[in-house]
């Protein structure tokens, strides 16, 4: 079982590499003059790219533990890590140009965002308690810092004490779930919590209990209502490469935590966490889809839409089966790509001194530039759910999942919600398509960020073209689980 | 009343009396000195299930440190302490009301029969407590720890690239370039003719 | 000799302090973060008692590592707080209302 | 072979793509090229495997080529099912196709002149035309290839779009975009309950694969629904008539009819191979495919027996007072698709598809035709305007002659074989309703002669009603026009005879008709080779009737040219009737259209006012709007509300599922 302690350091040979960039260029960036910090972008670029190859060839193809259990490489780890790495990649493409418009173009930027995807990569290969928690931490710390990173901004300041504040103390719900679930059964690591909780018998009240504070915790990473209501005020207040890299690829990193505790560690307390995920689906659907009309903000729309998919991701995991667990994948996955598009949208639309923040600002989009047009399109019909793109084919398999365990009620629900939501997001077609502006500020475009939104928003149509190419993975790596 | 039972009573009504006191206080110095005096109390408890190790460090590390950057925040902002408390009362029943449904519930779990196991814990290990700790920390759990320096590390850079400022109009002295200084440059001699005497 | 659940009642009242503190206290952001740091000693109060009943010191070592978390989520709240009060000169919980809807 | 059919398949997908993105670039004559090469290389392949298959005994493929999603146990495939029917259909489509492709570059040479000069479109209409036409071949052959209904949904919704796209080709004209949202519209109706159809055959067999749900038809047999509670339908009959239903929209059935006549709008090679060769005849291709499911179901029968046979009878009536070309062939169109839906109704397959095959030859020829007087005349479309054209046409009055031959089933051409051959399967039919169906069936003979002799006296004989201008213009079109009629024209009268023997026997095997419905074994026992069967044709009472019909045209339009406007006074109530189409158009503009407007309006405001201010007026929009506000009151801004908020879902969490 224990593996020698050399081939458990092969194990993480990414995350040790992309520990000793960030270490490296924390370093230089300290020796270079304001002008030369494209050195930084490049190496953190770099970075990212090696540490991407270094999943994919270091993969085991098979599920191995290390460091006492401490540590997973799974089929289910490499993909999110491989999504992470990628989509974070794209995240500073699109927001180069916003953070040298706004000075913001500073070393400890791509430090931070560097130290946070190593969290999320932490937390994905989590196998014990205490590496959940340190990953999640991880992530959220320099979350906390990069939401504040536009220091003389207080709306952006106000964001981060909010959710600061509130983060913290979702992390205490969790922990506090935490430590039950340990003194329930003495161990901390996710398999023998599994085991214990499955071979011997427990009072059903006190496993009640530690559920309910671990979902508390996960459900506000997440944004799940009601533990959502950080997610409108950050998103809209943070800057929006920060908005960007939050709103997509963190995601990923807090559905890998729910699925390590709730699919892994209790599977047999599945009868607590399905009904207790069920009352926040419903109203996640609700409150999501609902609120998200009155908006006038883009981010705080798309902050409520977030929401909503999260009701989506949650069914998935609700099912229970391992269909499900591998729809959820499949369609947090997608949502990240979406998201990560529909921000960096927003942020490659601002220009100094003017952020595209209000669903207007899209008036007349493809006066402007129709081919960005084009890929916001794509990006909202994937969102609301509309064939042929990926969000449609991600939607249907939430619900087929859901349909087999027998809950045809829910699927049913949510498919009106989702129609009462396909509304705001057609809402900025319509912007984009039909309504004019009368002076046609051309979009200045770099050729790096235009190539990867056109790639991206392709990829939601090719995805939904050719839907089996990714659920193969998802099926595997939920398989693996 | 053992002795224990005794300790383990009077240092947690410490605890929570001082914890209630935290959140009721005016002053924010003062809070956070109740608070300061909850971690006391706390460390205490701690001993009481043989955890030294962690209560001192809670002493030295977590009063010593954070709380005194705690204080220094405090008092480094100007804040108007009148100010801040008005509103106060009008909200207090509702929190009672929530915090003691919380109490009643958490209770009513916890002091029922399930976490009744091992009344009398025997000293499973004749290790001392540091170093039955420094055993696993670098062996068992040395991924972890290598997480919380990175975690520490994110901290430091977080924290000074959030409250670092360079004044622009500060001013200082470069000693290198006063040591460096030569003679002429500072002293002028100058060649003149010398003034005529008045009358 | 104390049955574990005492301790673990401490624990949960001083968890509802720290929760009821979160949300009574409207007015300074300083005491909520003070708030946070003893909502996690409770948590720690958890594992210790556990650790001790359960022979297990994993429960000691999670809290060595709560322990250093705090600290460090300390000083990112304290400094977001500095940055906060520098933008806004008031640290007034009711202030921070920006944005809302 | 697999490669083959693909090839067959994205040949003219690969040309419309480069015509459509790259128009601007590869000019006119590039993107005719190449859109002519990819559908001509699917012409010539389809050629080869109908040979292969039908002469050379080459057995049916069928097979998937790509797995399209694997959910829950079920997959979707993109696949191939090549059998005699689809080889045949595939023919039909490139053959036409081709033809229309070759004719558009006369047709459409000086197009510009159409539009507005300040048109941002106008420079790459050309392009835009040719690139959609190839598009429709590649969707349409999608549909006819395929081995599954989702991939024949597919493509039934693309050539659908192609279609709208086609009919508001002008879009800076009102009128196209008024019938663009009508037959958008008509359409939706009879995709809903195709797609009714669909789902309810997928959950009762678990797949939409042809061969795997043919082989449930036993479980199926029997098998009820229940839609109303205590109301138990036998699920073949709903599932059958729901199919049909979609089956009406596309193949423009009374009373989802109306938007055929509109389609009009579109350029005429459009209406030659969308609105009457290849489009319009999916659903008969439909049914047919899907003949083991409606043998099952004596109801569904019955109701396209009678559905088609009204179409067939009073289609034509309408067409008889029409005095717009396109629009009198359009009628005609209606007509004869209700001919083949009868034979359909009346387990005539084989007969349905032979009448569709001719149909299309010779229908695209008259369009053609149409389309090549249109030219001369300068897009004058009024018959009462021309006249003497046989003087300056010569090549398109002797094709629009046989293409009219064909259309009144003169014994010889292949409109004779092929309509003669339903009307019987119709009279032998046992169906209930087939009495009636043949009556009107026969009696429609007499009314296809009357409005094609009409339009074909008023066009090319009698007196020359243009004015001098056009008269002075009036020539034949160039090569690229009169080749494809020639062709077509030379299909038109061989088709009949040769492909005659494909209406016994075996010839299409996936056709299933059930022993006691059999009507076209029972034909077979009256036949004596197709000699007899055109000698006995000269004695029937439908070649008579036709020829009443045409004497009666030639009578009201040559011979007493007063005599029409006499009859119109007297009867002027029955022409206005014809005129206004039974009032089908006026009533669904009543209900249906000023209901939906109604109802459209209500949303639209609605929408428009949530669209566009963030306000809500009107509706259910109105109360999600309200009940938005009210949410977005929750999120105060205060943290203290929100943590709140976790604190309170925390302790129902707790309440709820532990202390219960």
């Amino acid at each position: 079982m224990a593996l020698p302690l050399a081939k458990q350091f092969a194990l993480m040979v990414p995350e040790l590499f992309l520990l000793g960039m960030i270490c490296a260029i924390l370093v230089i960036d300290v020796f270079l003059k304001n002008s030369q910090r494209n050195v930084t972008y490049w190496l953190s670029q770099f970075s990212l790219l090696i540490t991407g190859i270094l999943v994919l060839t270091m993969n085991p193809g098979e599920r191995i533990t290390g460091f006492d259990g401490a540590f997973v490489s799974d089929p289910f780890s490499v993909l999110l890590k491989l999504f992470v790495v990628g989509i974070t990649i794209a995240v500073f493409v699109y927001s180069r140009p916003y953070m040298r418009d706004r000075e913001l173009f500073r070393g400890e930027y791509f430090v931070l965002g560097l130290a946070g995807v190593l969290g999320m990569m932490v937390l994905i290969s989590a196998h014990s308690l205490l590496t959940i928690y340190l990953g999640l931490e991880l992530m959220s710390l320099a979350l906390y810092a990069m939401v504040a990173f536009q220091r003389d901004s207080g709306r952006a300041s106000e964001a981060a004490m909010k959710y600061f504040v509130l983060g913290a103390l979702a992390s205490g719900l969790l922990l506090y779930g935490m430590s039950i679930l340990y003194g329930l059964t003495g161990s901390l690591d996710i398999t023998r919590i599994a085991i214990n909780l499955a071979h011997s018998p427990h009072p059903e009240v006190a496993v009640g209990l530690a559920v309910v504070f671990i979902v508390s915790g996960v459900a506000f990473k997440l944004g799940a209502v009601p533990f959502h209501m950080w997610i409108p005020d950050v998103y809209e207040g943070a800057p929006t490469s920060v908005t960007l890299y939050m709103g997509s690829v963190t995601k990923i990193a807090a559905f890998a935590m729910v699925i390590r505790l709730l699919a892994e560690a209790l599977p047999s307390a599945h009868i607590h966490w399905g009904g207790m995920l069920e009352l926040l689906i419903v109203l996640s659907l609700a409150v999501g889809n609902v609120i998200a009309i009155a908006q006038t903000s883009i981010k705080r729309m798309l902050a409520y839409s977030t929401i909503s998919h999260v009701g989506f991701v949650f069914m998935g995991v609700f099912a229970g089966t391992d269909a499900g667990y591998a729809a959820a994948t499949y369609y947090v996955l997608v949502y990240a790509l979406m998201s990560a598009g529909a921000f960096g949208m927003i942020a490659l639309l601002s220009r100094k001194g003017f952020e595209a923040e209000n669903i207007e600002d899209f008036k007349g989009l493809n006066q402007r530039s129709p081919w960005l047009a084009f890929m916001m399109l794509l990006i909202m019909f994937s969102m609301a759910g509309i064939p042929p793109t990926v969000g449609f084919y991600a939607k249907l398999v939430v619900l087929q999942a859901v349909v087999q365990v027998d809950q045809p009620w829910l699927a049913l629900y949510a498919v009106i919600m989702s129609v009462i939501g396909a509304f705001y997001y057609l809402r900025v077609v319509k912007f984009m398509y039909f309504d004019k502006v009368e002076e046609v500020v051309p979009v200045r475009l770099k050729l790096d960020a235009g190539i990867l939104m056109s790639f991206n928003g392709l990829a939601l149509l090719a995805l939904g073209m050719f839907p089996s190419v990714l659920m193969v993975y998802c099926t595997a790596a939920a398989g693996g689980l | 009343m053992s002795y224990l039972q005794f300790v383990f009573y009077f240092f947690s009504a410490l605890t929570i009396l001082s914890a209630l006191g935290m959140i009721t206080v005016k002053n924010p110095v003062h809070a956070v000195l109740f608070l300061v005096f909850a971690f006391f109390n706390s460390a205490a408890l701690w001993i009481t299930l043989r955890a030294e190790f962690l209560g001192i460090v809670l002493v030295l590390v977590y009063v010593g440190a954070v709380m005194v950057l705690f204080l220094f925040v405090v008092m480094m902002l100007d804040i108007n302490i009148a100010k801040l408390r008005e509103g106060f009362v009008r909200f207090l029943p509702l929190g009672v009301i929530v915090a003691l449904a919380m109490v009643v519930e958490l209770g009513l779990i916890l002091g029922a029969k399930y976490f009744q196991l091992a009344g009398h814990p025997q000293n499973q290990s004749m290790l001392p407590n540091t170093e039955a700790l420094g055993n696993v920390l670098y062996t068992q759990y040395v991924y972890p720890f290598e997480i919380a320096a990175v975690v520490l590390l994110v901290a430091i850079i977080a924290a000074i690239a959030l409250t670092l400022r360079r004044r622009p109009d500060s001013k200082y002295t470069k000693p290198e370039q006063q040591i460096a200084i030569e003679r002429n440059q500072r002293v002028r001699i100058v060649k003149m003719s010398a003034e005529g005497k008045s009358k | 000799m104390i049955p574990l659940s005492h301790y673990l009642i401490v624990a949960a009242i001083l968890f509802s302090i720290a929760v009821a503190g979160i949300f009574i206290n409207r007015k300074n952001l300083i005491v909520l973060l003070m708030c946070i740091e003893l909502m996690l000693l409770a948590v720690n109060l958890n594992f210790i008692a556990f650790s001790w009943y359960l022979h297990d010191l994993a429960g000691q070592v999670f809290v060595f590592f709560i322990l250093t978390v705090a600290a460090a989520e300390a000083a990112i709240g304290l400094a977001i707080l500095v940055v906060l009060f520098r933008n806004r000169r008031s640290i007034n919980v009711i202030d921070l209302d920006d944005m809302k809807g | 072979m697999e490669t083959v059919y693909l090839i067959i398949a994205l040949a003219p997908l690969v040309g419309a793509i480069i015509a459509g993105l790259f128009g601007k670039k590869i000019g006119k004559t590039g993107a005719h090229t190449v859109t002519i090469l990819g559908v001509g290389l699917s012409f010539g392949l389809s050629v080869w495997v109908f040979v292969r298959l039908v002469f050379q005994g080459m057995p049916t493929y069928d097979g998937n080529v790509y797995t399209w999603m694997m959910a829950g146990g079920y997959s979707f495939h993109i696949g191939f099912l090549i059998d005699h029917l689809s080889a045949l259909m595939m023919l039909i489509v490139t053959f036409v196709s081709l033809m229309v492709h070759i004719y558009t570059i006369g047709y459409m040479a000086h197009d510009e002149e159409l539009w507005p000069s300040d048109s941002q479109v106008r420079s790459t209409a050309y392009q835009r035309f040719f690139s959609y036409i190839a598009l429709f071949t590649f969707s349409m052959l999608m549909l006819v290839m395929s081995n599954n209904l989702l991939q024949l949904f597919f493509g039934w919704e693309a050539v659908g779009l192609v279609s709208y796209l086609l009919i508001g080709f002008y879009m800076n004209k009102e009128s196209a975009i008024y019938a663009n949202l009508k037959a958008f519209i008509v359409n939706r109706v009879g995709d809903f309950g195709f797609l009714l159809g669909i789902a309810a055959l997928f959950a009762y067999t678990g797949s939409l694969n042809y061969e795997e749900i043919f082989s449930q038809t036993g479980k199926l047999a029997t098998a009820t629904v229940m839609l109303i509670p205590g109301q138990e339908w036998s699920l073949p009959s709903v599932v059958a008539i729901l199919l049909f239903i979609g089956a009406m929209g596309k193949s423009a059935q009374v009373p989802l009819h109306v938007w055929l006549p509109d389609s009009m709008e579109g350029p005429t090679p459009i209406s030659a191979l969308i609105h009457a060769a290849t489009m319009v005849t999916a659903g008969i291709f439909m049914v047919t495919r899907m003949s083991p499911i409606y043998e099952l179901s004596t109801t569904a029968l019955s109701l396209m027996l009678i559905i088609g046979s009204i179409g067939a009878f009073f289609m034509g009536l309408i067409g008889v007072v029409q005095n717009d070309i396109k629009r009198v062939i359009a009628f005609s169109t209606l007509s004869q698709l209700g001919y083949m839906t009868a034979a359909l109704g009346a387990s005539a397959y084989a007969a349905g598809m032979f009448h569709l095959m001719t149909h299309a030859f010779f229908k695209a020829l008259l369009f053609l035709a149409a389309g090549s007087v249109i030219m001369a005349m300068h897009h004058e479309q009024d018959i009462r305007k021309m006249g003497g054209l046989r003087k300056y046409m010569p090549i398109t009055y002797v094709t629009a002659l046989i293409g009219s031959l064909a259309l009144i089933g003169f014994p010889g051409t292949s409109g004779f074989f092929s309509k003669d051959s339903i009307i019987e399967a119709v009279e032998l039919s046992h169906i209930p309703g087939a009495h009636f169906a043949a009556a009107l069936l026969i009696l429609g003979v007499f009314v296809t002669a009357l409005y094609t002799f009409r339009l074909f006296f008023l066009v090319f004989h009698g007196r020359e009603r243009m004015d001098a201008h056009t008269r002075a213009h009036l020539h034949e079109p160039p090569w690229v026009v009169t080749l494809p009629l020639t062709l077509l024209a030379l299909a038109t009268i061989g088709a009949g005879g040769v492909m005659y023997p494909l209406l016994f026997g075996d010839f299409f095997r996936s056709i299933y008709v059930a022993p006691d419905h059999n009507v076209l074994a029972e034909l077979h026992h009256h036949f004596h080779g197709a000699l007899a069967f055109l000698i006995d044709g000269f004695l029937a009472p439908p070649f008579w009737l036709s020829m009443a019909g045409v004497l009666v045209a030639w009578d009201v339009t040559l011979y007493r040219s007063k005599l029409g406007i006499h009859v119109h006074s007297r009867l002027g109530w029955v022409r206005t009737i014809l005129q206004n189409g039974y009032g089908f158009d006026a009533f669904n503009d009543y209900v249906f259209a000023r209901g939906a407007r109604g109802l459209g309006r209500l949303l639209w405001k609605a929408g428009d006012a949530l669209l566009i201010d963030g306000l809500i007026v009107n509706g259910t929009a109105r109360v999600i709007g309200w009940t938005a506000d009210r949410l977005r009151w929750i999120q105060t801004g205060y943290v203290y509300h929100y943590s709140f908020a976790m604190i309170i879902g925390l302790l129902v969490l707790l309440s709820w599922y532990v202390l219960r």
